[in-house]
């Protein structure tokens, strides 16, 4: 019987190779893994990128991690947050890469990694700073940039329920990155507050199915 | 009882009730971070009007009574909403799909400059001491039907904000249709700036000693006379 | 107050101009818009291009439509249905063109168009005979073709309940290929079973919101 | 009794049963149209896999009981199934997007023709009277995982299916994994065939005078003996 639960939160974040891709679901802390990225803050790994919407706020979370240390590079929209201390005070000592990306490009590009699409040529950024040094092309009357998919090896991800199968449901716009990490990551581990029994979530709800989770962390609050 | 001091021009109340008037029904609006996130509280009653969060709501309503605050239902500026009878949630590539794919009717934007061109830049200054951050701004400008702007019609320092050109970091290139400031309300039409309101009081020369640019004044130009708002 | 609901089908199906491209949903049967696309046969529109999975079997719904003489094209993955007479006889007269497209590109052609992708690279097709004449690259060793949108004009599509504001939901496999071409037509008429309250269904569950709907007819069963 | 006449390979159910046991426990996998379809059917009890079909549904079971059929539960083949617990639907772009993202752990084809070096051609023949029709095939091909096909060894007619080259219109280049036929189990490796298992009663002699291609024998190789199936 498959069963993806793991029993506990080392496991949970357990053989993530250094100079691993992770991707971190959440657009501020709705939808963060809050747990699961302090989690990864304690083990050994190393020169981690990350991708993520944001660069972390406070002491908790991604800012947990990246002040560990173990964050050699952040892509991510949008790391200005006010409470993005840790992550700018590095950025300012030169301690951390930075790579912005326009939101709905990162998103975009981590469908395409998902979806198996090798490149895709979108208006957003065409012209501007963040479209320097892209290949670019006129697509009726509208210059595009080339962007090609952002892959992650590894996806920390936040739901409501899941079953054991991986099944999954979000709660309210706490669901924004997690689906399109979900699909975008090798491996994609999931924090959630609620195990159900297989079959209690309505099939027509299910909104990342099981094929995309490969562990589950259900963490209770 | 004193006589208070006359100043020309709107307050920020005063542009979003703007705004809001300029909105027909059935549109679907998204309301950038910060000063456009007050067009939602001027809509006229019975005008039905959808808002989209970038980070995957559609029909977003107004903040939540305190203490009833959800942390997983917020805004594009991460403070709590409520969602309105009707509403959805969605992916984040759902999203800027909606947006990126012209789904969007109408987003209102504040701005750094404007060009005459509708040139608009709003996601970095020239200070490079702090990182760099553009969130959803790109694929709005580029996405939605019509950009409106939002904003002062100088900065802080006085310095004009309406240009031939953009000295700052460009978001869009030729994407802005309408911009609401506190002293009018212009439109660029034919890459220039064609005012078609006016704050009372003000005069078209004041309002080219604030402009870098070009203005002309429409044919049927009016006052812009908002209500009384504190 | 927005009311997106039409009194009949001849109002569901009005102003279709000559040459419109038509998003037709469905897989087989499951999803059609069976009464939308038969009244689409009924009125005096002509030279019309068809995009849908299949080329319509017996002789009702995209076959009724054909069968009428208004389809000029139709873009689709597999038109060689057993029951896909109709198509098949006008096409050995050469009566009507056939443009074949693989259905994992044909849906993601729609997606681009409503997602504002100006065009993608994808392996499927690349080297045979359907990805003959069109730009390649490779990438990571892989060869890819470029596929651009397409975009509709109109979208005919079946849903199970909307609401007043064109909020939808579907019924099973009967989804397919309505959320895509929702988003992929200047205009989407649903045609669906049932109109419920605004607020009765649940936010988490909506499938394509409003937004990407014009006018919903109810057929009543 | 009655002397039954032997006939050397196995029946089709026998193929289906073969591959069934091919697949580990927790795959997600998808079953081409007409025969591939079998498969299903034995899969050993207690081991848990998970069916896609191509319109949207993952987890689907077997067909319904008659009088059960739902028009809008069908699989890639338009005959009715069913979902078990734990399945769910999606749409057309999603379930694409597992296909092509290289979700799916193995699909299970058809096919006219295999050649030498994996490349697979299933969609279309050389009759030209008929229009072309591909349906997912394509992509399948190249997004699968891992690509098992299903068929004769033979054509009806007698001719091989396993060649050098493909003579039909391809599907896809180098993308088939494993052959399951009638008369034998066949990996490619390297860009050649290389036997497995080889049916009861056949030869590798046999199976060369019926094949288009060079064939190896794997140092292990094994008889194919799967149980009675009528």
């Amino acid at each position: 019987m498959i069963n993806k639960e793991v029993q506990n939160i080392a496991a949970a974040v357990s053989y993530i190779n250094d100079g691993a891709v992770i991707l971190s679901s959440g657009f501020g802390d709705a939808g963060a893994p809050i747990s699961l990225l302090e989690a990864l803050a304690k083990t050994d790994v190393k020169n981690l990128t990350i991708v993520s919407n944001n660069a972390g706020e406070g002491n908790y979370g991604l800012a947990a991690l990246i002040k560990s240390g173990k964050v050699a590079k952040i892509i991510c929209s949008y790391p200005i947050s006010a409470g993005s201390i840790i992550f700018q005070n590095l950025y300012n000592q030169k301690k951390i890469q930075l790579n912005v990306v326009p939101q709905g490009t990162l998103s975009e590009r981590m469908r395409a990694a998902g979806a198996g699409i090798g490149a895709f040529f979108t208006p957003t950024s065409a012209g501007t700073k963040l479209g320097e040094g892209k290949e670019t092309r006129i697509i009726e009357g509208i210059e595009h940039v080339l962007e090609y998919p952002l892959k992650g090896d590894i996806a920390l991800i936040l739901a409501k329920k899941a079953d054991r199968l991986g099944n999954i449901i979000y709660d309210k716009s706490a669901r924004n990155f997690s689906p399109v990490m979900a699909m975008a990551a090798t491996t994609t581990i999931v924090q959630v507050e609620e195990l159900v029994e297989v079959g209690e979530m309505d099939p027509e709800l299910i909104i990342t199915p099981g094929i995309f989770i490969d562990r589950i962390f259900v963490h209770n609050k | 009882m004193a006589t208070i001091a006359k100043t020309v021009g709107l307050n920020r109340k005063q542009v979003a009730w703007r705004i809001a008037q300029e909105i027909p029904e059935g549109s679907y609006v998204n309301l950038g971070i910060g000063s456009p996130e007050m067009v939602a509280n001027y809509i006229p009653d019975g005008r039905e009007i959808f808002f989209h969060s970038e980070n995957g709501i559609l029909g977003m309503g107004p903040a939540p009574k305190p203490g009833q605050e959800d942390g997983n239902l917020i805004n594009a500026g991460k403070k709590p909403v409520t969602l309105l009878p009707g509403g959805s949630y969605f992916n984040h590539t759902d999203s800027f799909a909606m947006i990126r794919g012209g789904h969007i009717d109408i987003c209102v934007l504040g701005a750094y400059q404007v060009a005459e061109n509708g040139d608009l830049a709003n996601w970095a200054t020239l200070d490079t001491t702090k990182p760099p951050g553009v969130g959803g701004a790109m694929d709005l400008a580029v996405g939605a039907k019509k950009i409106y702007i939002m904003m002062d019609h100088l900065t802080k320092d006085g310095q004009p904000k309406l240009m031939t050109s953009c000295t700052y970091p460009h978001t869009g290139y030729g994407v802005v249709r309408t911009i609401f400031t506190d002293l009018a309300v212009i439109d660029v039409i034919d890459k220039g700036f064609v005012v078609r309101e006016l704050a009372k009081d003000m005069s078209l020369e004041d309002l080219r000693s604030k402009t870098d640019a070009s203005l002309t004044l429409a044919k049927n130009w009016s006052v812009l006379n908002p209500p009384e708002m504190n």
